[in-house]
């Protein structure tokens, strides 16, 4: 086993991986950025490296830089986290060539599955289905429209370029042309590039993505799913485990078609392979990421595995010490994601000081944070501020449970999405679990209504406190006592009142 | 003293008067005894007829509270400003015209407009970058574009102006 | 199923109880003295009422007061949590004779339980043992003589006014009358009251507690054991479960008698029978205890039962969900109570502001507390902060993420147990788990040199910190610069720096 | 400047100096990078020779440092005091001496002494009640009580002196 490892990663993650490596007795090294001198990464780990100002091109993407701390720090793993350098081929290799391991997959693995096309092309090989469709852009329209009548209707136009925009969905052969025509024009003005695809339409789609598990000794297993279907701008928001659309044969079909995948690429780590599912329950692989997801905690709630120990026993050259037939859930999980963003205004970042917080706790309650009372969020890096994993025995009483936590939730000085989960978490549609990808969508005002809502108590209490506010403050700067001052003396009239 | 409390969407009007250490508010005919004590400041625990909430003053939208974690944006009108309004003034109106400053510090990348461009309501303004984002930043009312006040790929700190609308 | 509950508590376990209630979608309403304004419990409740100033006789256990404030708040019930009137008969009947439902067994099993000679007398009626001893206070030499001869040496000479002074082991007849005159001499001399008792001496002994539930339907359960045998001054430290001392048979065993114990006097409600047992797995009835116990959350850990959510369904006059056969546990749970005191300094109790606050959290990792940065600890109650409890798939795994947790766990500005509880948990005796209610006295010295251990490095830091702290605040009364205006300063200089 | 950090038990020498914003320690033949970053007034981010630790100055008691929780008691003696010192004059032993003041705010609830009195080291000398618990101080050093600052049943704040031993 390795007895040094960098992170490099800050926020949440770092700290994630840092507390399972203190677990398993091992030395943590941390990097940080100008704006990060006092992250709780760095006041976390045992070693703590400056690498540059506070932009990630200048610091936390710097690789040469990294590597130099690794060597300097007598690091034998490095283990990248999500984002960042994760899924950065040149890395990974660079880091094996300097003679210490990288905590995730080969480079090859991760340059097959980071390229769209290649990443097709190589399932394609495989029993896996893949979203059916043109493979290459339309170049004759009567040669693709027979590629949508071959696929059945409805099918979807999508721009070359990405995004949703030029995005069509077409009902029948007479309205293709047509169609095709006028998604080609949208996707011509909005990224210079007219050529379009043809996929099936999937109807009331599921995002459902397997955790993989695979050694470098030929076994892969996988521990199940996890539903990820609500999403605003393509960036999931709540995430749980098992999904309730999911049966059992269909979950033991998808997870054998995710380690297939894994086996595809000669995956090596922790991985996950991410489906789309229509509402006939038929499935079709979208991506694999290779490297720990986000939401990997939803997994290790309901099966008890601690994912980050299982990467670095796989990095360390031992065997998987878990069978398939090993792998049993207990419970449910639902993840929340704590964005430092304005929910009320389009979810636009929030950025200051936390003058309060309070972190909710208690059984089944687990925050994935890098936050402190004190702390200075800054605009340099993603605004999320954390995750929230509620756990309980079964869907219901997680859905309570995350309620709760979120209610006790208290963030103060910015703007976060604590409240837009509550919202999610408390509408009828998400608590029946008959939601798809379109959720966010169709229920985008229902939601915002609800967060808005205010009974006049609470506008009672709103006004009353901004005005006892104003009047603390006149107070205060006209006889010049500072903020501390005034508490004190109102908690001594507070202490001295005698009902 | 009489106070009216609006969202925008609705409103309440109240009567505030102070009893020792307790605010009276007064409304229709309900009387509620509120007592606010301060936690870290800023934030408040609040006991009005002994329900319990925090309430925060954001710091930096001097009219935006957050109650029990929902944000709220109001004004609180008191009588100067109710009579003011009934001679035709809009204090909610007043402050969201003129000046467009960054709501955010990050970088510029895009101003759609150039001074003496007509814009409308909702129309997008510039892009601004910041936490790996882009935000469309859109004009809060019609008018002649008056004066541009960074040029695309500034950096800009959170108030610097940006556009001003007429 | 209650509509609102009163927690006539503070601190952690109104928190911990408030939690529950809300998952449950009940409105929880909060009492507290002119200390506790602005407690965690006071800003997490639906209502809060204020019911005196801060000594305890004054507020917390002023009952009517309390009562006065279920009656005002239409409370349906009340939840009177660990120690203040959590065991007080009196305040049980007057709850019930308001009609308002009382979340806790009968007065009058609260009474039988409550008084030691009452609670060995039913329990004889029993099967349960009790440890073998004289009832009464030594009267006649030789009749003492003769139990103790009937009990087998080693004997132990216990005061009757309690406590540890006086306390003697004989280990053979011919020390017998010499032994019992000291002992009564120092007790006389201790409490004015030289009446003695003989009782068996028990070999390294554990405290071990089993947690049960009965429902008013006639149906007694028992969730397993916790072991409790970390302790000084008589008061629990550490706890866990399963004890790695109890075999499955034992087990059995002691649960069937603590099913037997609650029976034997209509138990209804959760609550806990202790035992003693010696190095020969002989086990004897200690006390029963009738309400929530600090130390639940272990049984909640590896059971996956929320205990509070069960005291309010028996209250509610609901059936027990659950049978004897449904309990399985799962890992391992290990409880360290944090403590604000000064464990240098025996154990001192610690007031004062929490100027910085970073609490464990990620996988198996739970912290059931009542405290925020920026809040003062009060000299006026239990000086608990909280409990840590983390679960891990075995022991050893728990051993090793309770230290993780605490290393991470970090309160400025008083003195906590947080390192105390490091001594232990990474002491080779409790790692081996081969301790008895001994291990504290036995390794007294070596815990507490261990927490005083210091290296060169540790040494060259605290020197170094004060030095710069010193420099810092001379400097800053010298240009009356304020302390957040020299911090900007000193980041300021961090940012610009360039490596 | 040349350090002794003390702390009764053991002690070490250094000698600190400082580059820009860095503290430059020199210990035996090691030297040491010691840059000290503020968290909270008086919790600091400290990286020597980037290992990472968590120092607090103790609010109340200035001689006492938390290292990554754990609490440490010290004397840093500069050269001034290290030539007292050598002279005959003990840091360590004056600051024990003299006054016995409450170390926690409580309740006074048995005063074992009274003036003239002669008492030994580790001599019970009054009982302070606090947090439900009681705690008995004993006396650092061997004496005559002088003066007894408060009586049985007082509450008293912390650092309220007690007994004055001479």
């Amino acid at each position: 086993m390795f007895k040094k490892i960098l992170i490099a990663n800050r926020g949440e993650i770092a700290l994630r991986v840092m507390r399972t490596c203190r677990e398993l007795g091992i030395e943590v090294v941390a990097v940080f950025s100008d704006a990060d001198r006092t992250a709780p990464h760095v006041l976390f780990a045992d070693e703590a490296y400056h690498i540059g100002p506070a932009p990630s091109t200048e610091s936390y993407l710097n690789y040469e830089k990294i590597l130099e701390v690794a060597r300097e720090s007598g690091t034998e793993a490095i283990h990248p986290g999500y984002g960042f350098l994760s899924e950065n081929t040149d890395f990974a290799r660079e880091v094996s060539k300097a003679g210490i391991v990288f905590i995730g997959p080969s480079a090859s693995a991760i340059k097959i599955m980071g390229d769209k096309t290649m990443a097709r092309q190589t399932m394609l090989k495989t029993q896996v289905p893949v979203v059916p469709g043109t493979q290459e852009p339309i170049a004759d329209i009567s040669q693709a429209l027979k590629v949508a009548k071959e696929i059945g209707f409805p099918v979807l136009i999508k721009a070359a370029g990405g995004g949703g925009k030029g995005m069509r969905i077409v009902n029948s052969a007479d309205e293709f042309e047509d169609a095709v025509g006028k998604a080609e024009r949208e996707s011509q003005s909005a990224f210079g590039d007219g050529r379009v695809y043809v996929e099936k339409y999937l109807e009331e789609p599921h995002h459902i993505e397997f955790q993989i598990l695979a050694d470098a000794h030929g076994n892969t297993i996988h521990l199940n799913e996890r539903e990820c279907s609500i999403q605003r701008r393509y960036q999931k928001v709540i995430e749980e485990s098992p999904s309730p659309f999911i049966d059992e044969d269909l979950r033991s079909k998808m997870g054998q078609a995710a380690v297939e995948t894994a086996e595809s690429c000669n995956y090596v780590g922790a991985g996950t392979v991410e489906f789309l599912v229509d509402k006939h329950r038929n499935f079709y692989f979208l991506e694999m990421n290779t490297r720990l997801q986000v939401e990997h905690p939803v997994t290790e709630m309901v099966t008890g595995i601690d994912l980050v120990a299982e990467q670095i026993r796989i990095a360390s050259g031992q065997t998987l010490s878990i069978k398939q037939t090993d792998i049993c859930t207990t419970g449910h999980a639902i993840e929340c994601r704590i964005y430092a963003e304005d929910a009320a205004h389009d979810f636009a970042p929030s950025t200051g000081e936390i003058v309060m917080l309070q972190i909710p706790d208690g059984a089944g309650t687990r925050f994935d944070g890098a936050i402190r009372q004190g702390i200075e969020i800054t605009p340099y890096y993603d605004p999320m501020l954390g995750k929230l994993i509620c756990w309980a025995k079964d869907r219901d009483s997680a859905l309570n449970r995350s309620e709760r936590a979120l209610r006790e939730f208290y963030i103060g000085g910015i703007e976060t999405t604590i409240q837009f989960c509550r919202s999610v978490v408390r509408h009828p549609v998400f608590r029946k679990g008959t939601y798809d990808t379109h959720f966010y969508t169709n229920f985008r005002q229902e939601l915002h209504a609800d967060l808005a809502a205010s009974t006049d108590e609470i506008l009672l209490v709103a006004g009353g406190s901004l005005y006892h506010h104003q009047n603390q403050i006149k107070h205060s700067s006209n006889s010049s006592t500072s903020a501390k001052k005034t508490r004190s003396n109102w908690v001594s009239a507070q202490l001295g009142r005698n009902d | 003293m009489k106070f009216e409390i609006n969202t925008g969407q609705r409103s309440i009007e109240a009567n505030f008067s102070i009893d020792s250490n307790e605010l009276i508010i007064i409304t229709g005919e309900n009387e509620l005894r509120f007592e606010a004590t301060q936690v870290q400041p800023g934030v408040y625990s609040i006991l009005m007829n002994n329900r319990s909430f925090v309430a925060g003053v954001c710091p930096s939208e001097a009219n935006r509270v957050n109650v029990n974690g929902t944000p709220i944006n109001l004004e609180l009108l008191d009588a100067v400003h109710l009579h003011l309004r009934e001679l035709g003034w809009d204090a909610l109106k007043e402050v969201k015209a003129g000046l467009i400053s960054a709501q955010i510090p990050g970088l510029v990348t895009k101003i759609f407009h150039a001074p003496g461009d007509e814009v409308k309501e909702g129309d997008p303004l510039f892009l601004i970058e910041a936490m790996k984002m882009e935000n469309e930043i859109k004009s809060p009312v019609a008018g002649i574009v008056k004066k541009i006040g960074v040029a695309e790929g500034q950096t800009v700190e959170k108030g610097t102006n940006i556009i001003e609308i007429v």
